[in-house]
């Protein structure tokens, strides 16, 4: 049993930890903080992106482990690194374990390297969160398949060049067993992007319309009609949030730095008994969520995961998210609902951007709802 | 007890509602919000027109004689229908101080703002932003017949649009120095900036207001000098109540909004309000909204009769800020990511409750009062 | 609208409230707080009782209506009185609503005047919340049922001298469809009674067993066959839950009382912001209680109760009692623990006992869940 | 990061949980409840000869040099099990008081405590019921060679059959004048009294001891005369962690009764298991025991391995304590009334978990420790 990091994971995290604390400074983090406004999420940098894919890190799960790979994004989530790496190492995740050698080959550095990224064409507007009960259809003609249907809720759908589509590539099945898996580009004609804003984050999600649009069978990833379960046995990597543990750690930091420097009647902040228990309930949960998040890796790194231990993993660090932001707000009283524009707004109005993207928290990846029927059923065996 | 209303207030309840719902689409309250002056001036004229604006004055000056009961009636629609309008800051503010603490001069601007020709708000917080006297330290001081006024309001509601401003400063130290002015708001010496906020609707629309040697005659005192936080505690009373009916409509608004979706959105074959989890959700979610309506109906009822009844109001504010907070978030949670689209109407209230969570005393506040009440 | 009492209920009230002050105390008190040590229940006194019917106050929901009947109970519950009605309330409702002339001019006054008392004869051990699904049965032979089976949580069980049970008089139909109610004497042969005591409940509940009990056909409330829907239209009257407000203001009184009273460091316990602050939250629970339950009330003098007015009534009144029970414990801290027989105690060892009885406040009378299912389905009309 | 157990770990675990089943049946815990002594000699010898007395000991005096995380596996199968034994009092305060401070003639009694022929206890708090220097008001006062001890100690777990007490009293004044006493717990002018509570399991029985002129020899000194507070310091951490690991076996026993049972359970034609808003409760409660497990054995380890860690045993206390009680109520609500009956086991550990919740510091006392560890 071993609750730290061997000592040469530490030292990739304070080689890491020294490099953004570096570069993620003055305009540069100006520049950051502008794009960020009003938004809770980082904006992704194609430039700063190659450097860390010069570094080798984007790959760091794959050329390490999985412990390394979460290290370092870690630290993306606690310096707000403008680079996306999530729906990359899903995608990645099921390159590896189901893709051809081709694929592999193709795919794989390109991943790493920043070069494709990836929107999720996973939901459709009659789904939510039954998933396989989607429609889009992907027909075989010669080497290529014809797309049609609509993906909603596309995480990534205004930026990516590429989508993970999952499609009906057969009816005559039962739903679960007729889906598959491409990786489609974006930029090919009868693709139509439409934005989809959701409160608090910004312009990333859209819907995808596909109108006879003809994919290259190669880009076909994993057996066909098996999409499904490739999903499905990619989840655990999914719903691994280690960079939103790095989040929260930012934002205690954050939080507690602003109670000590911040007076009311001479009195700081921090010696209000109420703000103090809040803090340290957060801390708490915080930890809890961290230490569930770990408990995932450390199990990927021993074989499958259990299912439950990602959706705990998810579900308590998102309703952390959810406790923390209206902590935040709590601490801030009459400040908290101004946006970070204002002269007068505080903690640059990240109280009031994380509140507002806080409902998003419990839907993305999982709603809530769909997690705790998955400890229940998955994890403790009860029955459907 | 008797909890039903009069055939009065349920027709006027009847006329509210349906002219919220003629007049006042969320497109329309989407576009306010956008908009600089964050009301709709014709929309204002109607409710004049309507008696809305007089709806608790005395008839000598143009009102019709309405009490917190009804007030209470017309905020739980307003807030239903996310009514956009400087109502809560000129007549629930501006027109009640001067009820509670005008002149009989001061009181002929009554009836204009019951016909919706002048418009008002009350400058009291400050940075300090808190409701108490103590946070008071915006400064008037004597000078010839005159007051010059210096000091930074923040959190003003409306006052880009408001003609006069109800101002609160300080005349001497101590808890007891405290004066009302009613002040030109386009005085010279007063610069006011509208604040990019998490809610722009209404009266959640808030400025700072910063005052530089404004001089206010002396005749525009409200009420008597050092004297302003007694009838400013009644207008801060009676200004919770309204807000806490304002997030009785909303909060009744979008449960029955996720009771409607969830009849009719299918996941898994099954209409997804037949799933117990969500049931049990809603179940929960009547219980703040029923709890809110009692307890809030309960404090405008013992305003209107007269009743002491500061700790109910503690209670229904503490209350009704959590239960509106909290069902706004889990209707959302109910629709969904599509209620968590921006052009989807649940973020509107979601937004809107975190606005109302802090106005006139947080959650943490209100239990000080009641603990406060209760002897503690 | 009104959120108070006419004058002349107020009258009422006080002079109730009189009658109490004066005849519970002294030695009297100290009798009945021996015979309460440990258990949240109040004893019964026969002649306690006695006296309240003589002043004609157990029948005033009849004579009076039931607002009165209601500010009885509110009192009883304050004072802690030693007499009982809920269970008489609910039967009294039954015989005078489906009852023949008969047997209200047998049971009625017999009731009021607390010559008869009650067991609930309802559950079974295959039921719990499926009461339906009771398989006791009563088979008519001439002018008797003859009964066999077994009841279980049957409160009361080991005091009263009746029972108001529920049996299967039909097993033909669909199972709602062939129950009837009988109000069945308890000294009667074939009858017996075991103990089962509940965690903090003292002995007031039994299993009661019937080997070829005889009973006469007289004591067939209501249409044979119809007892559920009997029973389902007393519900309303069964979950008000007046009494229980006026133990949670009592309780609410002492605690603040003893915060006042108690000094640490020579600083009085009301000073803690957290004591201040839970307390306060706590009085506007129990506020919203009840009003939930006066609600109910009101609404039963203007026709039948909306069955999701009482189940939130109960339910929120009885989670409401739960969170106070483990306020007074967090005030008590390391002394919570302590019975009322020791002579560390505090608050008589009040908030031990309510501890250890809380678990059965969501349980008795309809659980947390089936309430919730009710509130959901009848109340916000959503699909089964 | 490694959450596995050692090979020799888990067949520690094994050899204690078959143990426990065999030998400690619910029945025998609720003899031993009601029973005055509270403990079983016999049991305590087989434990004795297990070698889980001596088990963190020094080899030389006849331990096995377990960790505390081996201490944690131990109690979190008597926790479990209920296991009721003065194993908490003797050796995690008793004896390991005398580890962090006794002399090297004190250690010569930890042999005899790990054969199971000495039982000790800690006499720390006192009617101020606080774990804080400033609460202790017993007093040491030095006559001729010795100390007389005069003051009341109160919750003083099994101190009715311990033969030496490890009492904390006041030598001189302010925050660093506490001295620790090895005390003949049989010795003129003690006297101890049982107190009736809602859990007399195990430690949780607890005892009034009031002591008047008892006189100690300056040989029984344990540690440095004012000095006794760091030492303390450290045993209460480590106490605190085993109750965690006890907390953390009980609250995955009731778990585990609840999955049973909610399986096998029908009521409207299915298994109650199957049951949403029951699947989400036992998901909550998985939650809340495996967020217990972690922060313990996090603790647990971080104690093994010599790291600082005051802060994530006040995190690990702090949140375990909320889960046991959520938990055990939570499992009675999923049983029924069935739960609720005296006799099932579900009502022993809720009982416990209420015992457990106050002992070595409540969470609101937990968070404070949290929060100043965090610079607050």
């Amino acid at each position: 049993m071993r609750f730290r990091f061997t000592e040469e994971q530490q030292r990739l995290r304070q080689e890491i930890d020294d490099y953004f604390r570096q570069e993620i400074s003055g305009e540069f983090l100006e520049w950051l903080e502008r794009q960020r406004e009003g938004s809770i999420f980082s904006p992704e940098s194609p430039e700063f992106t190659q450097k860390l894919a010069e570094k080798g890190w984007l790959g760091l799960q794959y050329s390490r482990g999985f412990q390394e790979g979460s290290i370092f994004e870690e630290e993306v989530g606690y310096w707000r690194a403008p680079v996306a790496y999530h729906n990359e190492r899903i995608v990645g995740a099921i390159v590896q374990s189901v893709g051809s050698d081709e694929q592999k080959e193709y795919f794989l550095p390109r991943l790493a390297s920043g070069e494709i990224t990836i929107a999720l064409g996973y939901t459709e507007p009659g789904c939510g969160s039954d998933l396989a009960a989607l429609t889009t259809r992907a027909v075989p003609d010669g080497d290529e398949y014809v797309f049609n249907g609509q993906k909603t809720y596309s995480s990534r759908g205004t930026s990516a060049n590429h989508a993970i589509v999952a499609a009906r590539t057969n009816t005559e099945v039962p739903k679960h067993k007729g889906i598959s898996l491409f990786l489609a580009p974006l930029d090919i004609p009868g693709v139509t992007i439409r934005p989809l804003p959701m409160m608090g984050w910004g312009a990333d999600m859209a819907e995808l319309f596909f109108d006879d649009v003809r994919v290259p069978a190669f880009n076909l990833i994993g057996e066909r009609d098996r999409g499904w379960y490739h999903l499905a046995a990619s989840l655990d990597i999914q719903r691994v949030r280690i960079g939103e543990v790095g989040v929260h750690r930012r934002m205690m930091e954050e939080l507690v730095e602003f109670v000590k420097e911040t007076k009311i009647d001479g009195e700081s902040l921090s010696k209000d008994p109420f703000v103090r228990d809040m803090l340290a309930q957060r801390a708490i949960e915080v930890e809890v969520a961290r230490l569930f998040n770990y408990r995932s890796v450390w199990a990927a790194t021993k074989g499958p995961v259990p299912p439950h231990y990602t959706s705990m993993g998810t579900m308590y660090l998102r309703e952390t998210s959810q406790r923390l932001a209206q902590t935040a707000t709590e601490i801030l009283g009459l400040y908290a609902p101004l946006k970070g524009s204002s002269k007068w707004a505080r903690l640059k109005g990240s109280a009031e951007a994380s509140y507002r993207a806080a409902p998003g928290y419990t839907l993305a990846g999982g709603t809530s709802e769909i997690q705790r029927n998955v400890i229940a059923q998955r994890g403790l065996g009860l029955p459907r | 007890m008797d909890l039903d209303f009069s055939e009065e207030q349920v027709m006027f309840r009847t006329i509210a509602r349906d002219f919220m719902a003629k007049e006042c689409p969320t497109t329309l309250v989407r576009e306010l919000e956008e908009s600089e002056q964050g009301y709709s001036p014709e929309l204002w004229r109607k409710v004049a027109e309507l008696g809305w604006l007089g709806l608790t004055f005395p008839q000598e000056y143009g009102g019709s004689e309405g009490n917190w009961l009804d007030m209470a009636i017309l905020y739980d629609e307003m807030g239903r229908a996310i009514f956009p309008s400087p109502h809560f800051a000129t007549v629930v503010l501006g027109a009640h101080a001067i009820l509670e603490a005008g002149s009989q001069e001061q009181r002929e601007l009554l009836p204009r703002i019951a016909k919706g020709e002048l418009l008002l708000t009350l400058a009291l917080t400050e940075p300090g932003a808190r409701y108490e006297p103590a946070a008071i330290s915006t400064r008037a001081t004597p000078q010839g017949g005159d007051y010059i006024i210096e000091g930074t309001k923040l959190f003003v509601p409306n006052a880009n649009i408001a003609d006069y401003l109800v101002c609160a400063a300080r005349t001497r130290d101590g808890a007891d120095g405290m004066t009302l002015f009613l002040v030109d708001a386009h005085a010279p010496g007063i610069a006011c900036t509208p604040l990019k906020t998490i809610s722009e609707i209404g009266h959640d629309k808030q400025c700072e207001v910063i005052l530089q040697g404004v001089r206010v005659p002396q005749a525009d005192i409200l009420g008597e000098v050092h004297r302003g936080w007694a009838p400013l505690s009644k207008v801060m009373d009676q200004a919770t109540v309204a807000l806490c009916a304002e997030m009785v409509g909303g909060a009744q608004a979008v449960l029955e909004m996720s009771v409607e979706y969830s009849k009719e959105r299918v996941a898994f074959g099954r209409p997804i309000g037949s799933f117990q989890a969500l049931q049990h959700k809603m179940a929960n979610m009547l219980i703040e909204v029923d709890g809110a309506w009692l307890l809030t109906y309960q404090a405008a009822w013992m305003l209107s009769e007269g009743i002491p009844c500061a700790k109910e109001i503690a209670m229904a504010k503490a209350w009704t800020s959590e239960a509106y907070r909290r069902v706004t978030a889990d209707a959302i949670q109910i629709h969904g990511a599509y209620g968590f689209c921006i052009e989807v109407d649940t973020t509107l209230y979601y937004r809107r409750a975190k606005a109302a969570e802090f106005a006139f005393g947080d959650p943490r506040f209100q239990r000080r009062m009641v603990a406060q009440e209760m002897g503690l």
